[in-house]
């Protein structure tokens, strides 16, 4: 095994890294003496939270935080998802991708015959479970997401079982759930976003379904990388038919 | 001031956070930058947990959902960066970002 | 709150160790895989620090997620034999 | 739902995320939904301009749940001023877009990238607006990194959009530098909630000292927007991105993305206790920008180039009246965002011109444009008055914030300021005149090839120039609205 120290890399090739080695080692003592520095540190949020905790309709603090109290955060991070789907697919091109073999094998293919409806029921259970305990729609949509990686590793015939169009409308269900469910709550003449009626519980719930499977579908499309063939105006040619709805 | 484990993993932070911008600044290839990104990223989430833990006894879940949100925002814009390097690397061989070396 | 146990310290330790090796190593795809067991190990911290939330959210996105995008991404830029050798070059290079 | 007397706070952020996803789920290019929901979104930024100079600063708890706990919307003045300045030059770019697009189509094999191009143009721009809108808006600084976070990553879509090396290359580089400058604000937002206990901005503004914790916040968040607004010396991202991205995106760019980070370090900046112990520091480095970018820009070949670089100029405008703010009486503010708003017009309306002359002519070689004047007589003319704003010429918008600027720092004794504004106009005005004496040459073009470019795209290039001049007229209008805090 190689050693891999300080000096052999190709990443300080001598002394005019030093300067900025220095400047940052200075910084690292700046920044460690501003966190240090006594008496300096003010209570949080956690009593408040603690305090509001009942109005808000969820047991756990950190779902309670993210979905009702900074919801317009959580929001807009659905869009980031969003956006970062549309980026990756505004640069993939027909051409040139198609290096990526499926890194098919018998053993990756019991393995997901295995893992993936077990992921999917821990999502589930996470998704479930989010309202008191740890969870909530990220972890779901996370191990959602997982899945739906694990399954285009190797182009699973499993894919085909999700519609190609359904793709683009899934990645948007969350965002848009979200968008209506809170312009509604204004028609019924709360704020935006404002959620505070008996029901509270139950459109957080639903909130967090839709979330957690966009969520979960955007990561996993994040990793496919490409966007599904879509109608004439659009044209792309797709060389592989047959194989994977959104690689 | 007693020495509390949020302390050693609020200074763990900052160290990640500085070797994460030492990586940006120094390496060349595209791919080490984005994971020295990734490994600021993670400092400053440690960050920002501890503070959580310093200011009193109750954890704090602001903290907690801010990097929550913070790591599926890294998650996005990792993503976007790996498909951009793979275009670029596809349209060209532009290893280096910058012709001039002492730019950044 | 707990005094430090010996596990914190030697986490954080590992944690700056690994960090480290994931930008100065050689092989891009060995650092890759550093990565991820920083992601791993970061997530342990997470428990530690009581943020449960956060030990999945960083496992499954943090470390599972990315690593595998960072694995294919390498695997496209690599892609054939003749690349392979193209990078080390390059990488010599510098 | 939406009375009259309700606050149209949110709907400058809500109808272009609407309009942006309802795009993406569209299969065919979404042109009529894209500027259908342009349209919505200025139309709502113009309400809420007006309700806030009628009825004062107006606010919204998010979730009717308010700060600290929850995220408080905040539209005073100023951030109405920026969200009307988005309204106006998004739109007039939206319209180009409208035209530009089709306009490149040949018959040919490349029609099929250029439809992909437009498909995901205008989601990812409609996205862009809402989160710019955010950002003006917000009253949270958590909530300010996520908007950051957003404008940074759909600009980079964009910039890569044209597809070309050196534009993947320039976004890639876009890329890093937003990331870092992100990460650098969100570990000073983690400082501010440590020290304050609150991620609200204004808590957090009035609750400014100087302790170590509290400046190495301060820091870092500086750092960060700086970083991302390419304020000299750390403008090197910004030329090779905005002169290769497509026409209407460099129109974006400089115009409204940068004034996105600048009206943040803006907001933390206003203090006058810290303006008085640093603001010269934003000042020195604005005065390096003026000069630098300005040599840079008259030494370029290419037009796009050229503007690109007069970006990194104005920008050292924006902030070398920082110090000037230190006199809440005075009118630094006023001058401040004047600017602001007539570099954002003028130099959207260059940019939109320069693409239909790079569009037309297949190049945009500034020596090689003569005679473009007849053929494309309007962008011509658009591109000459938005120079005409930039160089500050009576009676632009531009005249009257370089007006502002001089007399403030004259009245303040701040010779030195004046003299900068003064010299940095002599510098635009010798670059401005490179590139308008090569488009505006009598010279005959050999041969009249066929105009592919849409009028709609012309005028709106003019449009925009004409509201960079009638700044200068309806100057009251503007200060009126800046006067509301």
């Amino acid at each position: 095994m190689t050693k891999v120290g300080k000096e052999r890399t190709p990443h300080n090739r001598g002394w005019q890294r030093l300067p900025i080695m220095a400047l940052l080692l200075l910084f690292l003592a700046a920044l460690a003496r501003a966190y240090l520095f006594p008496g300096a540190s003010a209570a949080g949020l956690a009593a408040r939270v603690d305090a509001s905790l009942a109005a808000g309709g969820v047991g756990s603090r950190v779902t309670a935080v993210l979905l009702n109290f900074r919801a317009y955060d959580t929001l807009l991070e659905c869009f980031v998802l969003l956006l970062g789907v549309m980026v990756v697919w505004s640069l993939w091109r027909p051409d040139g991708a198609e290096s990526r073999e499926p890194a098919a094998g018998a053993i990756l293919a019991s393995l997901e015959r295995l893992l993936v409806p077990l992921m999917i029921m821990v999502g589930s259970y996470l998704l479930w479970a989010g309202s008191d305990r740890a969870g909530g729609a990220f972890q779901a949509g996370a191990i959602l997401g997982g899945a739906g990686v694990l399954l285009l590793l190797d182009s699973s015939p499993l894919l085909k079982v999700f519609p190609k169009r359904g793709l683009v409308p899934g990645l948007c269900l969350g965002p848009l759930f979200f968008l209506s469910a809170s312009i509604a709550a204004m028609a019924w003449g709360g704020n935006f976003l404002e959620y505070r009626s008996p029901e509270a519980a139950l459109i957080i719930i639903a909130l967090e379904g839709a979330a957690a499977f966009s969520i979960g579908l955007c990561l996993a499309a994040l990793f496919g990388g490409r966007p599904p063939e879509r109608e004439a105006g659009d044209g792309r040619d797709r060389p592989s038919r047959d194989r994977g709805e959104f690689r | 001031m007693t020495i509390s484990p949020a302390l050693i993993y609020g200074l763990t932070g900052l160290a990640l956070f500085v070797i994460g911008l030492a990586g940006l600044l120094l390496c060349q290839q595209l791919l080490r930058k984005i994971l020295a990104v990734n490994v600021m990223a993670s400092g400053v989430f440690l960050f920002l947990v501890t503070i959580a833990h310093g200011s009193g006894a109750l954890t704090d879940p602001v903290p907690q959902a801010m990097v929550l949100t913070g790591i599926v925002v890294s998650v996005s814009s990792t993503a976007a960066a790996l498909a951009l390097l793979c275009r670029i690397r596809e349209s060209a061989d532009h290893r280096d970002l910058s012709q001039k070396k002492g730019e950044r | 709150m707990t005094a430090v146990g010996a596990f914190d310290i030697l986490l954080c330790l590992t944690l700056i160790w690994l960090a480290w090796q994931v930008l100065a190593s050689r092989d891009p795809f060995r650092a890759v895989v550093l990565f991820i067991s920083f992601g791993m190990l970061m997530a342990l911290g997470w428990v530690r620090l009581q943020a449960p939330d956060l030990a999945l959210a960083e496992a499954a996105i943090g470390s599972g997620l990315t690593g595998a995008l960072f694995l294919s991404a390498l695997r496209k830029v690599i892609g054939g034999k003749k690349d392979e050798r193209r990078l080390d070059r390059d990488e010599e290079a510098q | 739902m939406i009375s009259p007397s309700s606050s149209w706070l949110i709907w400058p952020i809500i109808a272009p995320l609407m309009g942006a996803v309802l795009c993406f789920l569209s299969g065919k290019p979404p042109r009529r939904t894209g500027l259908f929901f342009a349209v919505l979104t200025s139309g709502a930024s113009l309400v809420l301009g007006w309700q806030v100079l009628a009825r004062g600063i107006e606010s919204y708890a998010m979730g009717a749940w308010r700060p600290p706990l929850g995220i408080s919307l905040r539209a005073d003045g100023a951030a109405a001023l920026m969200v009307t300045m988005t309204a106006v030059t998004g739109l007039a770019v939206s319209i180009y877009s409208g035209g530009y697009f089709q306009s490149r189509l040949t018959g040919d094999d490349r029609d099929r990238c250029r439809l992909a191009q437009e498909q995901s143009f205008w989601p990812l721009w409609l996205l862009l607006w809402g989160a710019l809108n955010g950002l003006f808006l917000s009253g949270d600084v958590f909530n300010i990194y996520i908007c950051l976070e957003l404008v940074a990553l759909s600009s980079v879509g964009l910039t890569a959009l044209s597809g070309k090396p050196p534009s993947l290359v320039a976004a890639m580089r876009y890329l890093l530098v937003s990331l870092l400058g992100s990460l650098s604000f969100l570990l000073g937002v983690g400082f501010f909630y440590k020290t304050c206990g609150t991620l609200e901005l204004a808590a957090i503004i009035s609750a400014l000292t100087p302790t170590p914790p509290v400046i190495m916040a301060l820091a870092l968040v500086s750092a960060g927007l700086l970083l991302k607004t390419a304020l000299f010396p750390f403008h090197f991202w910004l030329p090779p991105a905005h002169a290769n991205a497509l026409s209407p995106v460099s129109a974006i760019l400089s115009g409204l993305v940068i004034k996105g980070t600048w009206y943040l370090f803006y907001r933390f900046w206003q203090e006058e206790i810290l303006l008085a112990a640093v603001g010269a520091v934003p000042a020195i480095l604005g005065g390096g920008a003026i000069a630098w970018g300005a040599f840079q820009a008259f030494s370029q070949q290419r037009l796009k180039m050229l503007v690109a670089y007069s970006t990194v100029a104005q920008i050292g405008y924006l902030f070398v009246a920082f110090p000037l703010l230190a006199d809440p009486a005075g009118m630094g503010g006023g001058a401040f965002f004047y600017f602001a708003i007539s570099h954002s017009f003028a130099k959207g309306a260059m940019f939109l011109a320069a693409g239909t002359f790079l569009l037309q002519m297949g190049h945009d070689r500034i020596d090689d444009l003569a005679g473009v004047r007849q053929l494309m007589p309007v962008s011509s003319f658009a591109f000459a008055l938005g120079g005409l704003s930039l160089m500050g010429l009576p009676p632009s918008g531009g005249f009257i914030a370089k007006y502002l600027y001089v007399t403030t720092a004259i009245g303040q004794g701040r010779w030195w300021l004046a003299l900068i504004v003064v010299l940095g106009s002599g510098l635009t005005a010798a670059y401005v005149f490179r590139a308008v004496a090569a488009i505006l040459s009598p010279r005959l073009l050999a041969e009249r090839p066929q105009l592919m470019v849409a009028a709609s795209m012309q005028w709106s290039a003019l449009a925009l120039a004409l509201m960079a001049m009638l700044l200068g007229i309806i100057a009251p209008l503007p200060l009126a609205l800046m006067g509301v805090k």
